[in-house]
């Protein structure tokens, strides 16, 4: 059953909650001129049990990782452990004014300053911000660290940032934010970055390469210190994605790889969930050239031991977002990086790959697999051989709906035809992936028996396929107007 | 502890089944002598041992349920009513990704509609997106977004906006090339005072930035910086940092505004030491195709069922790449849950009453303080539950002074406006008591000397 | 889709959580004569993940108050304000040990304190024990009082419970429990009990009567002043079975009409979850009279202000269940009373009875509803005159899972033949409550029209309609045994 | 605070559908002179102030983590993992009712034989039931089932049996003419010593009772008393009041019980000042159908799904009423989910973890306090987690010191031991640290003046 919207539940005179009885609010605002005030106040009126019910309603019509299986590529949805949403939910954490005196917060400082030391050791790099709100915005600060460096330097001509075309959207998005012009780098037929085209398109003009490594087929760089050299010998630094970086937990150092800068996504690799679309946190970490320009402020000990907020970052790239960060995510990271240890994660990365690889080799030969290496945390099958069928890539997807099976990404990287990109994660068992795996092969089958099943997929979902045409020509972005009878008029 | 599930006998399975001996064979692209380096990083610990190293951590801090909270400046100590939390908790929600595939995420979807909605008719807007990442952020956006739709390439801003707000615009618009203007604030005899900011605005502005209430807790009438702004051809863009003055106060929409941006934070959302929080984002419906981040439409199925998707992707980072209209991908989807919650359990009646107990809280702070000797509330017209007060002495000395007795005091402004090194911004909110308001008043009587 | 047994997901070697590496346990149990120790432990092995899930996919194969309207009559299926499970996890009271010193428990003692006197002054009567774990726990403690009563007074030949035939089981369970022998006492036709005949049997050896008001037929005894003082002048007390006291919050104290000992459903009442079937909390309330044979400890207060557990009762009738009682529920119900004030209480009522009016307004005429007149928080119909159409109550119960809704409580009371008792509560919604109408009426028209879609019922569910009398004849009541490979020997 | 959803305007209409002027008019059945009356109940509380107020008394106790925490005397400080509260937590398990309808409850159903499943096997029984209250009602029932499965008239205790227990039993006997024994114990040099309570079998015993660790922690041999109440035809029945034990200890079946009972709250409940916890409840399967409580059954629909539901319920008081096995009907269904998700989540290793840790410290708190001057451990043999303690003075004084220094130092056994009034039962479990049971000792030694 579709639930109705809250507007359609709303009836005048219903109230989830008050904050005194109406007596006591009268008069409250009589000094203030009426004409700052404003008039309609049309929000929907309902009770507590019915906001329950409502947002319990919508909540089952959701897929989520403790429900099943999420495989999407390039999103490590991972399991997160149950006791990271307890910590984080002390009022020791949960409750603190980011401006309280940092005398009151030096438990806070200190979760701080022992992620930034575990994520630059762990990454390899000399310095960690941990202000971005996620990974795009880590993007964006990385490129103002790399503008800064450049600007310090006097180079100012550089104004071209190499993308491969395997690339996440992101990459070149940020690099027009920061309003650079673009070169597409293509990937050549191991998956790699196309080392010959780089060298001759890297030069004076280059203020760097954006790398993802693994990249978003799931592949190592096979030549990333010679990629990351030549982008070096141009002048250029090299930024990293750290989008997968799952995938080399304890595996590898990125710094040891050339990279100049990496962002950290935290909701992927260390597990802060991932809330339907967010929050995130964007760690970036980078090499000790690039400490100076980091956003400000930065988590400092004075020599009494005392934690405080250095301000005083002359060079620094200024804010990126409104005070530190997103803490609440930091401390999720922390614990779990706690829990992990060293050991913890390399095991992650291990299993994580050896899930992937199994996925791969059990579903290769019924699905094509582009670049069938081995592969890292994950691989970009191709659904191009049932096209002959008349079933697509989508198609699949939404049969896979039927299992109780997220499907993986689709239609990324664009580089690959019909895009099927597989992530299973460490966290999941092998009874799962056998599954999934079976579930793939029958779908093949049925392309090839019965693509009707597949073309009407999902069967049993709130909504089936919707109208996604209709819905961008003629959009429809807000309710109807709550009727505000109630509501009308300020009540004191 | 224990999280990767594989049994040693399940791996060796699959490691037959993808051909290699060993997991390390897996490993192999990476270059060998940066392969398995050492991390220095401690042992694993047990969940016992990992849940009292951070309650030991939690306890180094005093939480704002131990003292009482007198600062604001962006960050609002409002209550939140336990079914939000409630509501968040629900694993269906908050181990979800974004909801790229509808059919599975209609629960994420509707209420992602919801908050849209209730965000524009709170705001008064046409259109509102789902979120992005905070207040600062959404202003940052906002002010490309007026540079891309009059192709100008001057921004004003007031200085009476939240310093760290400017603070975001300044560097996402770094070596854009774009002129930053912002009004000047003064210490004058009658109070503070603000250079007048429709003079900076000319035929070059993109738009002029406002925030209503002020970062010192004015509210102001804005009439004739919207008429300037129509006159020039600025957009009006619009911050409101204090949600829940949205209860009360004229909206954004009705002053003229162009985009209105702000921080979802009052509105159900844990101060959590700053984030994550939600940044709201509206707009004229002219504007919609310039607007950043998700956006969910209204559609049906092949029976005409009503469902929700994520639309208008043509202005995403993941169709358009370097044509985007921002790179944000991730965003605060269960923030945005949360104020969605939020707002349908208070309703009209509950939402005026937050605004107007924290208003009726902040006037009688001002009146008790304003008859302290020494002290001095600058603030020379209305405000809502945040003012300005001139101490006799440095205001992080006053700060300090008060954190002995349990008080965060305000917030100091020295930092931000050298000229106002005494001053503090204090706020009230509905949870604070009349006993509360008596101990700050005695915690600033006793900082004179 | 159903959901694999935890013996089925079990992998020998997984493991959900570990409290040391077994280095660290090696040896802890040298100390041990072996023949002191157990071979096996036979327990499924599973990850978190796997944990998670299970009972995620377990959970969504409930209805729930969250979920759903729940008119369960009898048993007060109402929602439970969200603040109840905040406050109760507080450490403060979630973490406290029921031996420590005193001193260190001082706040929890005053929730007990203040909740006593709430309970005695919402029922009218002298004092309140908080200790039995819930109804029917508290019948006996009840029953016990009474006994000691009877004997201290020497009045040593009462051997007879007197026992309205419309009442709840737990009522002559009780009296059996205590070695009563038990006489039913018919009711009248207005739904009373008969009065007349009350007073034929009440004599020397009436230990008491048992009685339930408003009683299971959702009426108020309307002779209820005569029925008390018929058992007094007997000699005997009058037992209070209080499930239906949300009928009458405000409305009257019970101690008011006569009774000697009212036991408190807090779980009904008071707003404590029901957990799928406990926890509860029987408060039981007293005459002064009674009050020394309470159970102990009692808590009280020196002359100093501090409380204390008294265990210096002399002529208690001892302990019913360990420590003090579900404190975790006393919280709860303090809070609820706290947030409902004197005010709020009357409200609950009076809504609660005006709900079930309007349903039984609603349904009478369609379907019968044997004491048609103003009832109080519940009422009981009937499905007879459906099973003209071969369509039974149990059948129009399973009818309405298909609409979400959970049934009412069937076949009982058992004087009403095919009963259909409706209790909707003061929570819902007129919305819900003429749904709920609707879709009875509905039935009703399909009983007539199409009764194989009645008979067929419940269709969505996770199973159908389930064979019970095979389940009681070759009764299979646990799993068979996980296989205990990694269990099989101690390691340590 | 505005629970009832009713609107002014439906209640209007809702009273027209009835027929009546005002709800007043639906409470006339009620005599006048007591219906309606004041209630001297404070008004109603804002959710804001019932939150401060709830608090406020909470932060009036001093809960355990705050405290070093070593008495256990029925009641365990043991780690429940995190996932246990978030399973509880999904509200479809706590607001739902006992699953009369078992096509919408299936969820709770199969929990529940789950539930049973793993008791089973835990006391390596034939069957259990699907909880009671808790351990000691589970204690009193069982020996009520055994006094109607004898038909006899006499029951056994031992005196090692906690004393709640025993005290409860004998509540629950109250007037039935049952003579009820219990074997002493005493002091003596050599330590604390029971009297055979094979002694005290004979053919009009009903039942004996054992508690496995005793109260004083001791385990013991048990192949005496089983073989002499097969003997006399008495049954044996065994209660654990420590359930944790079983990670390690012989178990109730294999010492051969009749009945096995025990309290589940070590196993993932939390200490909550004393409840609501569950009752643990076991038997040989010849005795099925006198055991009390719900049992849930396996069975399948018509299609041949598997599905679980509420059987034998010809046992129970709805069906039964005067002839049931017990009165029992709301019951503990929540915290049996708690003990099933607990006890999946340990499986074996985490359970024979939590075991041997907690006999670990335990052996090394006795080993640290045998040494202290003035101390002695009263325990003769093996002990699992808890163990005894004389000290130089009153138990009640020594605990009164301790907890000036954070420490909750046992329970003082003078109540209900009278010869014992100096002793106190000491506890560890898995979460206690070295550095803890260091101050326990040093604590200890400064209470010898
Ligand atoms: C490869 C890659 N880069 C960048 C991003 C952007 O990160 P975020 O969503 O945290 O902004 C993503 C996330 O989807 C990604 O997969
Ligand atoms: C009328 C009546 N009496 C007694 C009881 C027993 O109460 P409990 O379930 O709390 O033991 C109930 C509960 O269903 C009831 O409805």
């Amino acid at each position: 059953m579709t639930e109705p919207l809250l507007s359609e539940l709303s009836r005048p005179g219903r109230v989830g909650q008050r904050f005194a009885s109406p007596e006591q609010c009268r008069g409250a605002v009589d000094d203030l001129p009426p004409e700052l005030l404003r008039g309609e106040l049309p929000l929907p009126e309902l009770g507590e049990l019915d906001v329950v019910r409502h947002f319990t309603h919508l909540s089952t019509m959701n897929h989520s990782i403790d429900a099943g299986f999420y495989p999407l590529g390039s999103c490590t949805m991972k399991y997160n452990p149950k006791v990271d949403e307890d910590v984080a939910r002390l009022p020791g954490f949960a409750q603190l004014h980011p401006y309280q005196p940092e005398e009151s917060v030096q438990g806070a400082l200190e979760v701080m300053l022992e992620l930034q030391r575990l994520l630059a050791e762990i990454t390899g790099f000399a310095a960690v911000t941990l202000q971005p709100a996620a990974g795009a915005q880590a993007e964006l600060c990385g490129m103002l660290l790399i503008r800064a460096y450049h600007r310090e330097r006097g180079d100012l001509k550089r104004s071209k940032v190499l993308i491969p075309d395997s690339a996440h959207g992101t990459n070149p998005a940020t690099a027009a934010m920061c309003g650079y012009s673009t070169i597409s780098i293509p990937t050549d037929s191991h998956g790699n970055v196309d080392l010959g085209r780089l060298k001759e398109i890297a030069d004076q003009e280059t203020v760097g390469l954006m790398l993802t490594n693994p990249n978003t087929l799931g592949l190592f760089e096979q030549e990333i210190l010679e990629v990351t050299e030549t982008v070096h010998r141009a002048g250029g630094l090299v930024y990293g994605d750290g989008a997968n970086l799952n995938a080399i937990l304890g595996a590898v150092k990125p710094a040891d790889l050339g990279f100049d800068v990496l962002h950290i996504n935290t909701h992927k690799t260390f597990s802060t969930p991932h809330g339907g679309g967010g929050p995130g946190c964007g760690p970036v970490a980078v090499r000790d050239v690039l400490e100076p320009y980091l956003p400000k402020p930065v988590v400092a000990r004075r020599p009494s031991g005392e934690l405080y907020l250095d301000w005083n970052r002359p060079r620094s790239i200024g804010k990126l977002k409104g005070f530190w960060g997103h803490f609440g995510m930091m401390v999720r990271a922390l614990t779990y990086i706690s829990l992990q240890g060293g050991s913890g994660l390399r095991e992650i990365s291990e299993a994580a790959v050896l899930n992937a690889n199994y996925l791969r080799a059990r579903l290769s030969g019924v699905y094509d697999v582009p670049y069938d290496r081995i592969c890292m945390h994950e691989f970009v099958a191709s659904g191009r051989s049932q096209r002959q069928y008349g079933v697509r890539t989508l198609d699949i997807a939404k049969r896979l709906i039927d299992f109780e099976i997220h499907p993986p990404t689709v239609y990324f990287p664009l580089i690959v035809e019909e895009a099927i990109m597989v992530e299973p994660t460490e966290a999941e068992n092998k009874d799962t992936l056998d599954r999934f795996a079976d579930v793939m092969l029958q779908i093949a089958r049925e392309a090839e028996e019965n693509p009707e099943i597949i073309h009407q997929a999902p069967h049993n979902r709130v909504v089936g396929r919707l109208d996604e045409t209709t819905a961008a020509r003629r959009p429809v972005l807000r309710w109807a107007r709550v009727p505000a009878q109630a509501a009308s008029a300020p009540a004191y | 502890m224990a999280f990767v599930p594989l049994t040693a006998d399940e791996q060796q399975v699959m490691l037959r089944e993808v051909g290699v001996d060993s997991v390390a064979d897996l490993f192999v692209d990476i270059p060998e002598h940066v392969r398995f380096p050492q991390l220095d990083v401690p042992p694993p610990l047990t969940e016992i041992e990992v849940v009292r190293k951070m309650a030991a951590l939690a306890a180094r801090n005093q939480h704002i349920g131990q003292l009482a909270c007198f600062v604001g400046a962006g960050a609002y100590n409002h209550y939140i009513p336990s079914v939000v939390g409630h509501m968040m908790g629900r694993s269906e929600f908050y181990t979800s990704y974004t909801p790229y595939q509808p059919e599975m995420s209609q629960g994420t979807l509707q209420s992602m509609f919801e908050f849209q909605s209730l965000i524009a008719d709170l705001f008064e807007m046409d259109v509102a997106n789902s979120a992005v990442y905070d207040g600062p952020a959404a202003l940052a956006e906002a002010v490309l977004m007026a540079l891309r739709i009059t192709r100008r390439d001057r921004v004003v801003l007031a200085g009476s906006v939240h310093p760290e707000y400017r603070a975001v615009v300044s560097s996402y618009l770094d070596g854009r090339g774009v002129e930053l203007a912002t009004s000047e604030v003064e210490l004058r005899d009658s109070g503070l005072e603000e250079r007048p900011i429709v003079d900076l605005l000319d035929d070059r502005t993109a738009c002029c930035v406002v925030q209503q209430p002020d970062f010192f807790g004015n509210i102001a009438d804005l009439g004739a910086i919207a008429e300037r702004c129509r006159e020039v051809g600025a957009l009006l863009v619009y911050v409101v940092a204090e949600a829940i003055s949205l209860g009360l106060l004229k909206t954004p929409g009705a002053w003229g505004a162009d985009i209105a941006v702000g921080e979802g934070q009052s509105l159900g959302v844990s101060l959590s030491f700053g984030g994550p929080w939600v940044g709201l984002m509206a707009c004229k419906q002219e504007h919609l195709r310039q607007l950043p981040g998700r956006i969910v439409g209204a559609t049906t199925d092949q029976q005409a069922r009503r469902g929700f998707v994520l639309t208008l992707q043509a202005r995403e980072q993941h169709i358009r790449r370097e044509k985007a209209t921002s790179n944000i991908c991730t965003s605060q989807t269960l923030l945005a849950l949360g104020v969605t919650v939020y707002l349908s359990t208070l309703g009209p009646e509950g939402l005026r009453q937050a605004a107007a107990l924290s208003h009726k809280k902040a006037r009688a702070g001002a009146e008790r303080i304003a008859r302290l000797p020494g002290y001095r509330v600058l603030n020379r017209g209305p405000f809502f539950n945040e003012f300005t007060v001139l101490c006799p002495t440095d205001g992080a000395f006053v700060r300090a002074r008060l954190l002995e007795r349990g008080i965060i005091a305000g917030y100091p402004l020295g930092r931000d406006y050298p000229g106002l090194q005494n001053a503090l911004v204090l706020c009230c909110t509905e949870r604070n008591t009349a006993a509360e308001i008596e101990q700050l008043a005695n915690g600033l009587a006793s900082c004179v000397s």
